[in-house]
């Protein structure tokens, strides 16, 4: 078969930023993963609860205060996470580089907190169903903010090197913020469900 | 370092420059290291195709076990011990390591040259994949070896699958094999949704996709919204077993049915997850046999959508008999039964098709006629099942059985026979024998239709599943020993087809780049295409682009080749947006596979894997994304 | 070669076509009239399959033309629509039919059903408390009467399925379902567990005996009372072995000092015409095998093989069996 | 050499997943004969299993089904009414890890087998010999001071305590021995 060129691709940007960039469809799909995955952890709770004849089973409801600061220290972070995505967009590295070494504070400080939600439980994974069931809610929470963490720490040691000024390292960290805005929002009904619904 | 880009007068010898450099720059360099460390979809994509293949010949072996020990009564060849360990096998392994992985390696291979791009995206992650697949492949059989093979039946109902009742790390084993295909095929999956949203060829808008294409879209959706639920589940099995959490101990507020209604809510999807991507390869493979475009596209693809979207409200269906309100089950018996429309649309399609068409009988048309006349079976008998009423009759007999393999064989085993017949000259560079080919798809289709045609009638007759022998006063073994001796010819089928295969693939005719005169763009390649799949990427101007523009592909230049490069397009009309680096070959998915492997096997065993084991996972995930310079690096 | 047929109880075995009770009669109409019209649609399908690859056409191959295309779409909509109204009709029907699924009228009798690893127990309750009695593996019912079936699964899940009588309901933990069955003719229909409930689930059947009220009423009456003394020797010495080896351990026989639960309860066992949920029919040889070599014949079972010297098997057997 | 070594430890995992998962079903009577005569010190505290013990590879402490089988006895046999769910009651527990007469196996398996003063009674003609070594390696196992990868979890029932494989002995046992009921004598 006979070729003709038609197009010329040679004035395309090298690296795609925002929706064009392949690497934020992934993170894009690997949050909806995820998202299913919580959703129905969520579902399992209610169904679990609406099987109890009392629900908490057998225990007082959580302690709100760790599970409380958890929450808001979470919601603060939102606002450097935003102003980081900003300045990525921007391409300024001395910003971002400061930004991400709030946000690995801010990734650090809920994790110190989350210690004290545990033991706030008042209940053991393998004291009832009840348990297992916050337990692993939390668990799994625990996870993302872990992973996210060192995927933060990662990066930001990174931006801190020769590799740090490029255009892909700028579209990594928006990609790095999207995936907090997904564990800050993820945890908001996990809050709920967790610390309000056990009070119903 | 850019080399100028050739002129639109390009002669020959710029042309084969432009190969050579572009062959340099995504070589898989030979030997062991290369081979580990390779990051092509083609090579991943058929080393793929043929674990899952050599996964479908063990289980086979299995399924031969079996019809020798019920071909009579009181058969003492294998104890009840072995028989569940084997029926567990045969199912766990066909559903987890062939059907769903066959499937996506398949579309591994097939989506990137379909779509006219040259890697899959995020291919590191897709070598990553394999890693995983084949480990839990080896783990599941490794543990039957060692009579440690699942014995609880590929759904593992608690409570038998439980800390009380399932003794020893059998239960385990299934579970955790259950998390390695679930990692590989999640992965796979966000990788085929992002090549096919965002690496289209330009031109190539949405109603320009192909069938299969659109198929693998719908199906890796199925499977990011259907396999979390799978997760959950084995993760909390594992839990219940290891550090004594009661999801489902009743005792302690949780619940046994729980369980099913966690593993069908991924278990009914993943039917369609193994059905949706044979019904796009019929679409597709349908075109140069019938030698005209499939009729209704726009149906076509519906249908793909409306399957899917149905798939997730059917799955109290496999649980009509646990004692769940009626009122309930009738309406997932409506559900059901509504999912016999989309399937109808496709079936009226092809067979239109075929009707206006000029029917070519080679190999593949053969294995599609057997699917359609199979699969019509399957779908029938799928609607009696669906009825609350019929199926308190038949649910759990080998009337399930016979439907189920309707559906899965007749249904995804023939269309992906036909498949490999149709993509092999792609797949190798070389045809398969249309001799042997017709004789493997007589012997398949009467085999398989003397084989589980009289299973219904075992069901009605009131013959239970997962029984390992019967009683000679039952009346059951006349059909049985029929049945027994029918599976004989089936094996001698898929004998002769694995013969083919393997034949072919070192003596068989040499392949053009396009022996079939088919329309879509993987044949507008050589056989088997390089290892950057198209020199320079083609430019999409209609649904079949091979036979609207029969002489000329148009083509888009200037893609750098002293990196691997590839073009990213907007998701709905395929539209340039940038040209985006395809990582290097890699040894580091290897090491994260190793890795994990280790966390998740050690994870049978003590909960503490999870803490000690991530963190080799994480050093091999970072030595896996650290940037290590190469042109791929920069921007 | 070991399992002797069951030829002394030539009965209706378990078959969802060889129907005898009141809601199985109206599923298998309902099971005929569903076969026979999707047998027809499949037909259809084949006929139009067949004259689409066959039908002499053109060698060469045509383009799409406008008006084909039409009358393509037209004929594609029609078998679409037509696939809705049978769907349609189907589910309407099965939502009716799942009202068949319950047997009307009044209870006569209670029948408390437990799932047990591999074995079925069974309590029938009466009105008052004296009536109760326990059996195991063999249901006797009136004939004409409304049963009612408490499935308790205690063990695993199990599935109780007659299918000459009624669909399956599940044996759930943690879940306790019913099942009302009537018998309409007088017989003895087999059934089986369909659930996968581990290693002998191919081995826990049932019997299921329906016969006329006097003759039940006789049994139930035979069923309430204590064990028979031994009036020989041998089966004396067989009640003293049993009483002095583990066996006790784990049976009942009403009226001596044998008390287990763990296994079936034994004080009329050699009235059951089974024994080993449905594995041999009971005879005294039967019953001596069994108890030589259990794992033998139903390998995995909680029947442990308990040493005996022959005389004592024999005497064993024989005072079992006499437990009519 | 290097070929050598690989293929016996390949081996030699086979062998240990065997039999942790292997199921005897049915064991021949001389067999379980030889199994019953275990050899006793004078004071029926400690001693030797049969030589047959060691040549069918220890059975009953790591084999995951003999372990779960011998868990259905402790039920079906009423070990509960006295001992509770390993806590010990009228008799003494086991979850502690303290054993009066011993953690071994033939001293386990001959107070089921002949019982012991102050109230165990004599099992011998109430189980077989398969039974009693079964529940001897499931009685091991509740108190044990380290996890058995074959040991199994918890009831699908109310929890009362630590599941098995958890190693309850290795929490409990600096507890020091659960006090001693009434109704029991002293020492052995």
């Amino acid at each position: 078969m006979r070729e003709k060129i038609v197009l010329d691709l040679g004035k395309l940007p090298l690296h795609g930023m925002g929706t064009a960039s392949i690497t934020w469809w992934g993170t894009l799909a690997f949050m909806l993963i995820e998202g299913t995955g919580f959703a129905l952890a969520i579902a399992v709770y209610l169904y679990l609860m609406s099987l109890a004849t009392a629900w908490p089973i057998n225990a007082p409801p959580p302690d709100l205060l760790p599970g409380t600061l958890v929450t808001l220290i979470l919601l603060a972070s939102l606002v450097p996470n935003i102003l980081l995505s900003r300045w990525a967009e921007q391409q300024d590295l001395r910003k971002v580089r400061i930004g991400m070494v709030i946000m690995s504070i801010l990734g650090t400080l809920p994790l110190i907190v989350r210690v004290f939600e545990f033991p706030a439980l008042k209940v053991s994974w393998d004291s009832n169903a009840y348990g297992s069931v916050v337990w692993t809610l939390l668990g799994l929470h625990t996870t993302h903010i872990i992973t996210d963490l060192v995927d933060t720490l990662v990066l930001a040691a990174l931006m801190f090197t020769r590799h740090g000024r490029s255009a892909r390292r700028f579209g990594d960290v928006q990609d790095n913020v999207m995936y907090w805005n997904f564990v800050v929002a993820t945890w908001l009904p996990l809050y709920g469900c967790i610390y309000w619904l056990a009070r119903l | 370092m850019t080399r100028p880009a050739p002129a639109p007068d390009a002669r020959d010898s710029d042309r084969t420059l432009l190969a050579g450099a572009l062959a340099e720059t995504w070589k898989t360099p030979s030997g062991f290291w290369g081979a580990l460390a390779t990051v092509d979809h083609k090579i991943i994509g058929r080393r793929y195709i043929f674990t899952a293949f050599v996964f479908l010949a063990l289980g086979g072996v299995l399924a031969a076990l079996m019809r020798i020990q019920l071909a009579q009564p009181e058969a003492r060849l294998l104890g009840p011990d072995r028989y569940n360990q084997i029926f567990t096998m045969h199912g766990a392994n066909m559903m987890f390591l062939f059907a769903v992985p066959v499937m996506e390696a398949v579309a591994v291979y097939l989506v990137p040259l379909m779509v006219g791009t040259r890697n899959i995206a995020f291919p590191r992650l897709n070598a990553f994949s394999y890693w995983i697949y084949l480990a839990g492949g080896a783990l599941l059989w490794t543990a039957f070896a060692l009579d440690m093979g699942p014995d609880v039946g590929w759904f593992a109902y608690v409570p038998l699958s439980g800390p009380q009742y399932g003794t020893g790390k059998r239960a385990d084993i299934w579970a955790q094999m259950i998390t390695f295909t679930e990692i590989s095929a999640l992965a796979v999956a966000v990788e085929l949704v992002v090549t096919i949203f965002k690496q289209r060829a330009p031109g190539m808008t949405l109603d320009r996709i192909p069938v299969f294409v659109w198929a693998m879209l719908v199906t890796s959706f199925l499977v990011i919204m259907a396999m979390p639920a799978i997760v959950l589940a084995s993760t909390s099995l594992i839990l219940d077993r290891l550090v004594g959490t009661h999801f489902y101990n009743p005792a302690e507020g949780g619940d046994v049915l729980l369980w099913q209604h966690l593993f069908w809510f991924f278990g009914h999807p993943e039917v369609y997850i193994i059905f949706l991507p044979a019904a796009g390869m019929v679409s597709t493979m349908i075109e140069p046999f019938a030698r005209r475009p499939a009729f209704g596209y726009l149906g076509l693809v519906m249908a793909l959508i409306a399957t899917g979207i149905l798939a997730f409200g059917l799955w109290v269906h496999h649980m009509f008999v646990a004692g769940l309100p009626r009122l309930g089950d009738s309406f997932f018996t409506a559900s059901s039964m509504a999912i016999a429309i989309p399937a109808g649309i496709q079936v009226f399609c092809w067979l239109a098709t075929l009707w206006d068409g000029t029917p070519v009988f080679k190999t593949p048309l053969l294995f599609i006629v057997g699917f359609i006349v199979t699969f019509v079976i399957g779908g029938l008998n799928g609607v009696m099942v669906a009825s609350v009423p019929f199926d308190t009759q038949v649910h759990d007999t080998y009337f399930v059985v016979a439907h189920f393999h309707y559906v899965l064989i007749g249904g995804a085993v023939f269309p992906l026979l036909g498949a490999i017949h149709y993509w092999f000259p792609k797949l190798t560079g070389r045809t398969m024998s249309e001799t042997l080919g017709q004789w493997s798809f007589w012997l398949v289709f009467v085999g398989f239709n003397a084989t589980f045609f009289p299973m219904h009638i075992l069901g009605l007759e009131g013959m239970p599943r997962r029984i390992y022998t019967y009683q000679p006063d039952l009346p059951w073994h006349g059909l049985n020993l029929f049945v027994s001796f029918s599976a004989v010819i089936l094996t001698a089928g898929f004998l002769l087809f694995f013969v083919n295969a393997i034949r072919s693939a070192r003596f068989g005719e040499i392949a053009p780049d396009n022996p079939w005169d088919a329309p879509t763009l993987e044949w507008a390649t050589t056989s088997p295409p390089p290892s950057y799949n198209f020199a320079m990427i083609p430019i999409v101007g209609s649904l079949r682009p091979l036979w609207d523009d029969r002489d000329t592909l148009p083509i888009a230049d200037g893609l750098r080749t002293d990196r691997r490069e590839l073009i990213v397009t907007t998701l709905a009309t395929a539209e340039p947006q940038a040209r985006e680096a395809s990582p290097q070959n890699s040894i580091w998915p290897l090491w994260a596979a190793i890795a994990t492997t280790i966390m998740l096997i050690w994870s049978i065993f003590s909960p503490w894997a999870v803490v000690w084991g991530s963190i080799p996972v994480a050093f091999a995930l970072i030595g896996w994304f650290w940037p290590k310079g190469t042109p791929e690096d920069g921007s | 070669m070991l399992a002797a047929p069951l030829a002394g109880c030539a009965g209706n075995w378990q078959s969802a076509l060889d129907v005898y009770g009141t809601s199985a009669i109206s599923l298998k109409h309902l099971i005929i009239l569903i076969v026979s019209v999707c047998s027809v649609v499949w037909m259809l399908v084949m006929v139009a399959l067949i004259a689409a690859l066959c039908r002499s056409r053109d060698a060469q191959p045509v383009s799409a033309e406008p008006g084909r295309e039409r009358r393509m779409t037209i004929a594609v909509t029609g078998a679409v629509v037509a696939t809705v109204l049978i769907i349609g009709t189907f589910t309407i029907l099965s939502f009716v039919a799942t009202h068949a699924l319950t047997v009307a009228g009044q209870d006569y009798l209670t029948i408390r059903v437990r799932g047990l690893q591999w074995w079925w127990g069974l309590e029938y309750i009466g009105p008052d408390p004296s009536s109760r009695f326990e059996t195991a593996n063999e249901i006797h019912i009136p004939v004409g009467r409304k049963v009612r079936l408490k499935l308790e699964g205690l063990d695993v899940i199990h599935s109780f399925w007659v299918p000459s009588l009624a669909g399956k309901q599940d044996l759930v933990p943690g879940r306790p379902n019913e099942l009302t069955i009537r018998a309409e003719h007088a017989g003895i229909y087999r059934g089986q567990c369909a659930e996968f409930c581990g290693m002998q689930h191919a081995h826990m059947a049932l019997l299921v005996i329906a016969e006329p009220q006097d003759d039940f009423d006789k049994w139930a009456a035979t069923q309430r009372q204590t064990a028979a003394q031994p009036a020989e020797d041998e089966t004396a010495t067989g009640l003293q072995t049993f009483l002095a080896k583990p066996c006790a351990a784990c049976h009942t026989i009403r009226g001596t000092a044998a008390a287990g639960t763990t296994g079936p309860e034994l004080t009329h066992v050699g009235s059951r015409r089974t024994i080993a949920a449905g594995v041999f029919e009971t005879t005294r040889g039967s019953l001596a095998a069994w108890i030589a070599d259990p794992q033998t014949i139903k390998p995995g079972n909680n029947m442990p093989m308990v040493p005996l010297t022959p005389d004592e098997l024999r005497a064993v057997s024989a005072y079992l069996a006499s437990l009519k | 050499m290097q070929r050598m070594a690989g293929v016996l430890l390949g081996l030699a995992t086979a062998l240990a997943g065997c039999q942790r998962e292997e199921r005897q079903l049915r064991l021949d009577p001389p067999i379980a004969d030889a199994l019953d005569r275990v050899a006793l010190m004078p004071n029926r505290i400690s001693g030797a299993p049969p030589d047959v013990y060691f040549v069918l590879g220890k059975p009953y402490e790591a084999n995951a089904y003999n372990l779960s089988q011998g868990k259905r006895l402790y039920a079906w046999f009423g070990c509960k009414s006295c001992h509770g769910d390993g806590q010990g009651g009228s008799g003494p527990g086991f979850l502690d890890g303290w054993w009066y007469y011993g953690p071994e196996m033939v001293s386990i398996f001959a107070s089921i087998r002949d019982g012991r003063p102050h109230g165990m009674p004599a099992f011998g003609d109430k189980m077989t010999t398969d039974q009693i070594w079964q529940l001897a390696g499931y009685v091991q196992t509740i108190g044990s001071y380290q996890g058995k990868t074959a040991a199994p979890s918890r009831n699908d029932e109310k929890q009362t305590r630590p599941a098995e494989n958890r190693a309850p002995a290795a929490l409990l046992f600096d507890e020091g021995p659960s006090p001693v009921h009434p109704d029991q004598g002293p020492t052995p």
